[in-house]
């Protein structure tokens, strides 16, 4: 079934729309606004849920000259993003109303929200390459303004412009993959699309995009492109170091953005591109990634002592787990990332949101100060039950199930593909040991003995407490569809549903089903060796984690110490003022005079002019003599001992010019010349009047320098004059202003096509290009009105 | 130095006073013939312009700023110590022969643009020029007149009235 | 012939600059004649672009570009001057408005009233009609006018606020472009002397039919490499950057928009018109040394166009332009500073299209000056709106100093969302201009790797760099003004509604025109078609011939 | 519009005319156009913002001067009486083109000078290296 065009585009629009009317509405509403985000964010629900069952893309033209649209694609995959980002956006909007209670700036706060949460639908529902990144660009933006939401910290600041560097900088690196796909898709589709999904789109012609991939040697560069892209934005080692940061947000804002949703934007694409890019090659690259991620990530997480900390690490941990899923090409890689994404996101969003109980009744995070708060937050702690285990992977809790496929996958590959690929199943086991540990760690500040510095804990308000349990319930009851299952009652639609999404990542004809292990499979060996090692070791968990705060403090091995260097020697850098932009005149001079020359040299040598053989030098000798008192009066300048003696043997050289003037038949300009001069004279003697004498004696090895720089510059311009006098155009334009310049014998009573005027000179000047003229004399009313100027506004204005 | 004698005025001679007496108005007669002349022989706007303006000059170099307002151009000499307060004359905000100056180039420019929009108003191009020749004009007989008269006008009158001013601004200081 | 359409701008703005010169004396007829005619300017302009570029084009439902041409002073070309409004002018021209309205209407409010008496105005017109004149001409002596037009208000613009490293400012910034100029004049010459026309169509008619003309086009080479210097030095490119941070911060903010927003743009705009249009197509007989190095290198297509030297050399100025700019611009504590050295940076990236333009096939060429013609468009109004912003910032708190602001985004809201859509809009962030410009230029350098260049990689890498940069000074640039508590400065600022209110609108254009991004692509390709149709150039202009 | 007729072309003068002297490379004036660019910069590299300002005025010289050679220096003063040209006349054009160079220099020059004075007033020295700094 289609989907319909006016359903989706009303259910993205709506948050934009409230978006634009919130800070006005805030001013009625006040606190309210929270539950009109909830509405909201209901309604987009509601419509996406309408469009459960349909499959298809609908398109809305936007620049039609770059054939780019913004179409929206409807399949499983979509569908579940989009179901979960309006759906857990109810339940943060919602518990937003308690929590901000007493924050600052909120109508900023749910402005940006909106807008996120409308750019996140926009992200899963895109179908078009360009407007998928749109999207994907404005959630980095939204994530910005919010992580740095108490703008006064400098905390804040810290975590949001590390939040927006890295994932911004990703972004454009996928940018730049996704425009090579375009440029790749004309080759194999014929025509150049940004269509991704959909008819017509690359992932439909998958076949035809990887072959003409590989024949332009593009396909790991575009693979590597787009992993960085996803890396970045769903914080995978080493990109990864943002989202701990990010904790600086309000709660809800990690519940939302860092677990829940944005941060599943970059395991979207990776699901997204999977039917069209997999391949051994992207097997291998985002495996090794996920798996990666998934087993530092959690062994970062035991080492934090931060509970918001702990679960950002968790996150990137799952979200690691997700993305090899997607990496592996057996059907297993997609069951486990397509349920892996719905089961985080009900765990972690209600571990978050029970994180934020914690601090904000208790009024701190630290796990060394927290313990046996299930007394006073009986039902929060319940909540935190359920999720916690789901996290740590026991049965029969949801995150089980999505764990026991990966095994399941790693296995199935490494028994296909053999030799170093029984890493895989190693690694995912070795890092499911540390997932066990935190989650568990987690889950004791709730239990055991109540630290006595903490005094009585209030329980939550009930619009704080009503969301994570729905979340919790709704993950019990996904993990109660795997008891059930296995006695043969299968939670239908949920099956049927990730199976679309299976389905959406590129499995062909999958049957997803889960329950728990009835008999003695690799995967539920792994599962047992994990909880066995995990609760053996629970015990030393302080002596584990110490053991990592010391690994990770090698600075190599701290985590930031790349990014804190580089931006740290970016912030303090100057490179450019100190060595370049040095406010020395003389220096700028060099750059430009060298520059021009060397532009000009490169230019005659390349063009490979040949110098003009000089048969015999015919001069005029009472030129020669004129030019050479001008060189004498030049050179006098130069060394003149005083201003006065410079500007005097300076003129010297402008009456020289004049009379080179006349004997080149240029009477106006030997007049114009000679007056200039006189009154140039005046001028600088008037000037330097005022000025103190200062002759800057010249040293020897500066002089050195600056005659090498003259001489490179004489030398371009003597070959440019010898190389421009040779030239013999044919047609010169000057023999047309000889023509008509004057007045022909026979004329009329109005003379229109001729100059009519004797001075040749002076018709152009008046006629020919009266327009030259026209702008030079605005350049003399120019340099008075710029000396008035000057003199007038010195002393005043704006001082900085 | 505004208001006070110039050093330079004990300094001039009485032979360079005279000469300058004589010099001047044959150089001014000079740039109007050349700007009169320009279209056919040696001259025209600019010339004319620069050459009167070294007359200016002159007068100044040897007889200082305060003659050439006083005596020639009658203006009341204010103290010129720049920049000029703002609540000394609500709608000064040159100094007076400044001012003058300042309107002599905006009319000059004013002209120069002017006769290439009449140009553009009969339907030619902008700054298009023609040439009439009038027959039966007393004593002349036969006569011809250059469009790119005003024109050239405008340019001699911006070159004088651009240049006296910087003159007058530099020599103020 | 008498299509006045083509200089109406130009006539506007010379009598605008008139009229208020001759209005000093009365300051509120002045700024009204000002601001009258700036509105009249607009007018003049849109309706030449309409003439030029039909709306049909605009909107995709068909309709041609024209050239027109005008013959200043009823000579034919090439003896009279040329005024050509090709779909480029017409671009270019368009741009200069988006930027010159706000910032003078911003500056009628902003620059202190006896400055704006004493020549502000008049400064403001004449500069805009040299603008105006370099985009219009086609004429290469011309062109050196309207420069010297250009330049001679901006000289003292750069001074007008008298402080030590203002005059300082405008010393370098002077002496370097009157070198520039002198520098001009000998490429003019050079030019003249062996192709025996000044008119850009019949340069570019001479050089392509050399032996027709009897014309050695070797030596051309050489001096059109030196004209191309001084434009470099027109649009700040390294290594003729050198003015650009110290005069852009000493200029007051409107003056400081202009220069970064329009009269940079000039120097880009004489760049692409000299190497694509006037020279696209010249050939040198004989071996161009550096072109067989580059087509070892890889550079390839060009061949012996003249192209082949102008492409590398694009290239390593793009090069160090974004890193300067950007290393510049990462570590400066002024907003001033920041925008200016970012405004290296950014033109790097708008000389990076060119250069990937020149070497390319012609599909890489038309999408090269596509991308360079949108990056210069969001690059005016993004950077001439964060300069107003700051100028607000300044007239607010009293110091663009990042050690006296902090705060801002909770006491000036609308100014700092200002600031933040700007400098997002640098950043590239759809859905704004900003993040097309990045797009194509990205675009450029994908289609050169698919064409088979091996330094279109490096071009990426580099425009990824410069990029990234561009988030780190501009991410800074927020955290360190606008966001932190309040400083002492910013707690007893004052809200200049007007001001704010004429940058918020401003700035709003990046969203506008990139939500409606389809009439400015398709505009820009009209451009971009417009700067490599060298026939259609010289047939508009149809230069005579004697003899 | 009737100096639209222009536009048929006419046979003017042969166009070698002109150019018989032109291709002669002209030794001498390269020299001296060398020597005076040679020491406009040396000028201009010196600390003394008067020197400077000396450089940019004698580089700005050469220029014209360079623009004047370009016109070929054969031919006689391009002035003609009524009825047409008579013998062969240097290049108008570029004298032309060097007149406005040289006033618009001169309004350049003269600005250069005020910013001079402005800088010492400023600065109390024209020492450049006293002067810059960051």
């Amino acid at each position: 079934m289609q989907p319909s065009q006016g359903t989706l585009v009303v259910a993205l629009a709506v948050p934009f729309l409230a978006a634009a009317v919130t800070p006005l509405l805030y001013r009625v509403l006040g606190e309210r606004i929270a539950y009109f985000g909830a509405a909201i964010a209901a309604v987009a629900f509601a419509l996406i849920g309408t469009q459960i069952g349909t499959h298809g893309t609908v398109t809305i033209p936007w620049i039609p000259a770059l054939d780019v649209s913004l179409a929206l694609y409807v399949d499983g995959l979509s569908l579940l993003l989009g179901l979960i980002v309006s759906g857990i956006g109810i339940l943060i909007f919602t518990y937003s109303g308690g929590y901000m209670h007493d924050e600052p700036g909120k109508a900023k706060f749910y402005t940006t929200l909106l807008v996120f949460m409308g750019a996140m639908l926009g992200v899963a529902f895109a179908a078009d390459l360009l407007a998928l990144f749109v999207f994907w660009e404005l959630t980095s933006v939204s994530s910005f303004v919010l992580i740095g939401h108490y703008q006064d910290q400098a905390d804040s600041q810290y975590a949001a412009r590390k939040a927006m560097f890295i994932t911004v900088a990703g972004g454009l690196f996928m940018l730049v993959g996704f425009l090579l796909l375009y440029t790749i898709s004309g080759d194999a589709l014929g025509t150049a699309t940004f269509r991704l999904a959909g008819s017509g789109g690359m992932i439909e012609n998958a076949g035809a995009m990887q072959e003409a991939l590989r024949s332009a040697g593009l396909f790991v560069p575009v693979v590597a492109l787009i992993a960085i892209g996803a890396a970045a934005k769903s914080a995978q080692v080493p990109l990864h170091i943002w989202l701990p940061n990010a904790m600086e947000a309000p709660t809800p804002v990690s519940a939302f953005l860092h677990s829940a949703t944005m941060v599943k934007a970059g395991v979207y694409l990776v699901g997204r591109f999977r039917p069209l890019l997999s391949t051994p090659e992207w097997e291998l690259v985002f495996a090794a990634l996920g798996l990666l991620t998934m087993t530092v990530a959690a062994i970062l997480a035991v080492a934090a002592d931060d509970i918001k900390e702990l679960l950002a690490y968790s996150t990137a941990s799952h979200l690691g787990l997700i993305i090899a899923g997607f990496g592996l090409q057996s059907v297993y890689g997609a069951e486990t990332g397509a349920f892996h994404i719905l089961n985080h996101a009900l765990f972690k969003a209600a571990l978050f949101l029970v994180a934020g109980i914690v601090a904000h009744e208790a009024g701190t995070r630290l796990l060394s100060e927290l313990g046996g708060l299930w007394r006073d937050l009986p039902i929060t702690a319940a909540v935190a039950a359920i999720a916690a285990l789901g996290m740590a992977g026991l049965p029969p809790f949801n995150g089980f199930y999505s764990k026991e496929l990966l095994f399941e996958a790693t296995v199935y590959t490494a028994e296909h593909a053999g030799g170093l690929w029984w890493l895989l199943p190693a690694v995912a086991v070795f890092g499911s040991i540390f997932t066990f540990l935190y989650s568990i760690r987690f889950l004791s500040l709730f239990f055991g003995e109540k630290p006595d510095a903490l005094e009585h804990v209030h329980s939550p308000p009930l619009t704080m407490l009503a969301p994570p349990v729905v979340l919790a319930a709704l993950a019990g009851i996904v993990g109660l569809g795997g008891v059930s299952a296995t006695f043969g009652v299968h939670l239908g639609p949920l099956e049927h549903f990730v199976d679309r999404v299976v389905e959406a990542v590129g499995a062909t004809d999958p049957h997803f089903g889960y329950h728990l292990p009835t008999s003695v499979t690799p995967a539920a060996v792994m599962s047992a060796i994990t909880i066995g090692v995990g609760a053996v070791a629970y015990p030393s968990y302080g002596r584990i984690a110490s053991v990592i705060e010391r690994l990770i403090a090698i600075d190599p091995l701290r985590p930031n110490f790349y990014y804190d260097g580089l931006v740290g020697w970016l912030d303090r850098t100057t490179i450019v003022s100190g060595t370049v932009q040095t406010g020395r005149l003389r220096t700028y001079a060099i750059w430009l005079l060298l520059a021009v020359a060397s532009l000009a040299l490169a230019g005659y040598a390349s063009a490979g002019v040949v110098l003009p053989a000089v048969s015999s030098i015919v001069a005029d000798p009472a030129m020669v003599i004129v030019l050479a008192v001008a060189i004498v009066a030049a050179l006098a300048v130069t060394r003149a001992p005083s201003h006065i003696a410079g500007v005097l043997t300076l003129s010297i050289l402008g009456f020289m010019v004049a009379i080179f003037y006349i004997l080149a038949s240029a009477p106006d300009l030997a007049l114009t010349q000679l007056v200039i001069e006189t009154l140039v004279l005046v001028l600088f003697l008037l000037v330097l009047d005022k000025l103190p004498e200062f002759y800057g004696e010249v040293d020897r090895t500066r002089a050195l320098r600056d005659g090498a720089v003259s001489a490179v510059v004489g030398v371009t311009v003597f070959l440019t004059v010898l190389i421009s006098t040779a030239g013999t155009p044919g047609q010169p334009i000057a023999q047309y202003f000889i023509e008509r310049a004057g007045v022909p014998a026979d004329h009329g009573s109005t003379l229109l096509d001729f100059g009519g005027g004797g001075n040749i000179v002076n018709v152009i000047l008046v006629d020919f290009r009266a327009f030259d003229t026209m702008g030079e004399i605005s350049v003399i009313a120019m340099a008075a009105i710029s000396v008035i100027t000057l003199i007038s506004m010195r002393e005043r204005g704006e001082s900085q | 130095m505004s208001s006070e004698p110039r050093p330079t005025d004990g300094d001039t001679t009485v032979i360079a006073r005279t000469i300058t007496r004589v010099v001047v108005p044959i150089i001014m007669l000079v740039a109007i013939a050349l700007l009169l002349q320009g279209h056919n022989l040696p001259g025209g706007g600019f010339i004319a312009g620069v050459l009167t303006v070294t007359g200016f000059a002159l007068i100044y170099v040897i007889y200082g700023l305060r003659y050439v307002e006083q005596e020639l151009l009658h203006r009341t000499v204010v103290p010129r110590s720049l920049p000029i307060s703002e609540g000394a004359a609500e709608t000064d905000v040159d100094p007076p022969i400044i001012k003058e100056f300042g309107e002599i180039f905006t009319v000059g420019l004013a002209l120069a643009a002017a006769s290439g929009i009449v140009a553009m108003a009969l339907g030619f191009p902008f700054l298009s020029q023609g040439v009439w020749f009038l027959a039966g004009v007393p004593l002349y007989g036969h006569m011809e007149v250059a469009s790119a008269l005003a024109f050239d006008l405008g340019v001699y009158l911006v070159v004088v009235g651009g240049l006296l001013t910087i003159l007058a601004v530099v020599g103020a200081e | 012939m008498s299509e006045h359409v083509v200089v109406a701008p130009l006539v506007v703005a010379l009598v605008t600059a008139i009229l208020t010169l001759g209005t000093r004396r009365y300051p509120r007829g002045q700024r009204a004649v000002s601001l009258l005619g700036i509105g009249a300017y607009a007018v003049a302009v849109l309706a030449l672009a309409s003439r030029v570029v039909p709306l049909g084009v605009l909107t995709g439902s068909g309709g041609t570009t024209e050239t027109l041409t005008y013959q200043v002073s009823n000579w034919p070309a090439p003896f009279g001057i040329s005024l050509v409004a090709d779909a480029l002018s017409a671009f270019m021209l368009v741009l200069a408005v988006a930027v010159v309205v706000p910032a003078l209407v911003f500056s009628a409010l902003y620059v202190e009233e006896f400055a704006q008496r004493v020549s502000y105005h008049s400064l403001f017109h004449f500069m805009l009609a040299g603008v105006t004149g370099a985009f219009l001409t086609g004429d290469i002596f011309n062109l050196f006018v309207w420069f010297e037009v250009m330049l001679m208000p901006s000289y003292v613009l750069v001074v007008f606020y008298g402080r030590a490293e203002h005059t300082r400012a405008a010393l370098q910034y002077t002496v370097l472009n009157l070198l520039g100029s002198a520098v001009m004049l000998v490429a003019i010459g050079g030019i003249y002397a062996t192709v025996g026309t000044l008119n850009m169509a019949d340069i570019a008619r001479r050089l392509a039919h050399a032996g027709e003309f009897g014309i050695d086009p070797a030596p051309v080479l050489g001096l059109g490499a030196i004209l191309f210097a001084v434009f470099a030095l027109k649009a700040g490119i390294v290594p003729f950057q050198f003015w650009v941070p110290a005069a852009y911060r000493a200029a007051p903010a409107p003056i400081a928009a202009v220069m970064a927003g329009v009269t940079k743009k000039v120097g880009i705009y004489a760049i692409i018109r000299l190497l694509f249009t006037v020279f696209g197509t010249a050939t040198v007989g004989g071996g161009l040394a550096p072109a067989r190095i580059a087509e070892g290198l890889g550079f390839g297509m060009a061949g012996k166009s003249f192209l082949g030297l102008f492409g590398p050399v694009l290239f390593l100025m793009a090069i160090g332009s974004i890193l300067l700019g950007g290393l510049g611009a990462v570590s400066r504590n002024d907003l001033d500073d920041i925008l200016a050295y970012s405004s290296i940076g950014q033109v790097g990236f708008i000389v990076l299209a060119l250069a990937l333009a020149a070497t390319g096939p012609q599909a890489v060429r038309t999408a090269g000056l596509i991308a360079a013609l949108v990056y210069s468009l969001n690059h005016a109004i993004a950077k001439s709106a964060l300069f107003l912003i700051s100028g607000t910032v300044y007239e607010a708190v009293g110091s663009i100093r990042f050690d006296a602001l902090g705060g801002l985004s909770t006491r000036r809201p609308i100014l700092a969302s200002s600031f933040f859509l700007g400098g997002i809009a640098l950043v590239g962030i759809p859905p704004l201009t900003g993040f097309f410009g990045k797009l194509l230029v990205f675009d450029t350098a994908g289609k050169a790797i698919v064409a088979g260049e091996p330094f279109a990689g490096v071009a990426l890498i580099v425009a990824l760099a410069g990029a990234v940069l561009t988030i780190a000074y501009v991410s800074r640039a927020w955290n360190r003004a606008f966001w932190g508590s309040p400083s002492d400065p910013v707690t007893r600022s004052y809200q200049p509604t007007a001001l704010v209110a004429v940058v918020a609108a401003f700035v709003l254009l990046v969203a506008v025109l990139g939500i409606g991004f389809d009439p400015v692509y398709r505009a820009a390709e009209a451009a971009a078609h417009a700067a490599t149709d060298r026939t259609e150039y010289v047939e508009a202009v149809a230069p005579e011939v004697i003899g | 519009m009737s100096a639209v007729t222009v536009g048929t072309p006419t046979i003017l003068l042969a166009s070698t005319s002109a150019g018989s002297e032109a291709g002669q490379p002209q030794v001498v004036l390269a020299i001296v156009l060398g020597l005076l660019f040679a020491l406009g910069t040396f000028l201009v590299l010196r600390k003394d913002v008067v020197r400077v300002v000396w450089g940019v005025t004698i580089i700005s010289q050469a220029a014209n001067v360079y623009l004047v050679t370009m016109g070929g220096l054969r031919g006689a003063v391009p002035i003609i009486s009524h009825g047409g040209a008579h013998g062969e006349v240097t290049d108008p054009l570029v004298q032309a083109l060097v007149l406005t160079a040289i006033v618009i220099g001169f309004g350049t020059t003269a600005f250069a000078l005020v910013l001079t004075y402005r800088v010492y007033e400023e600065h109390g020295t024209i020492d450049l290296t006293e002067v810059s700094g960051r």
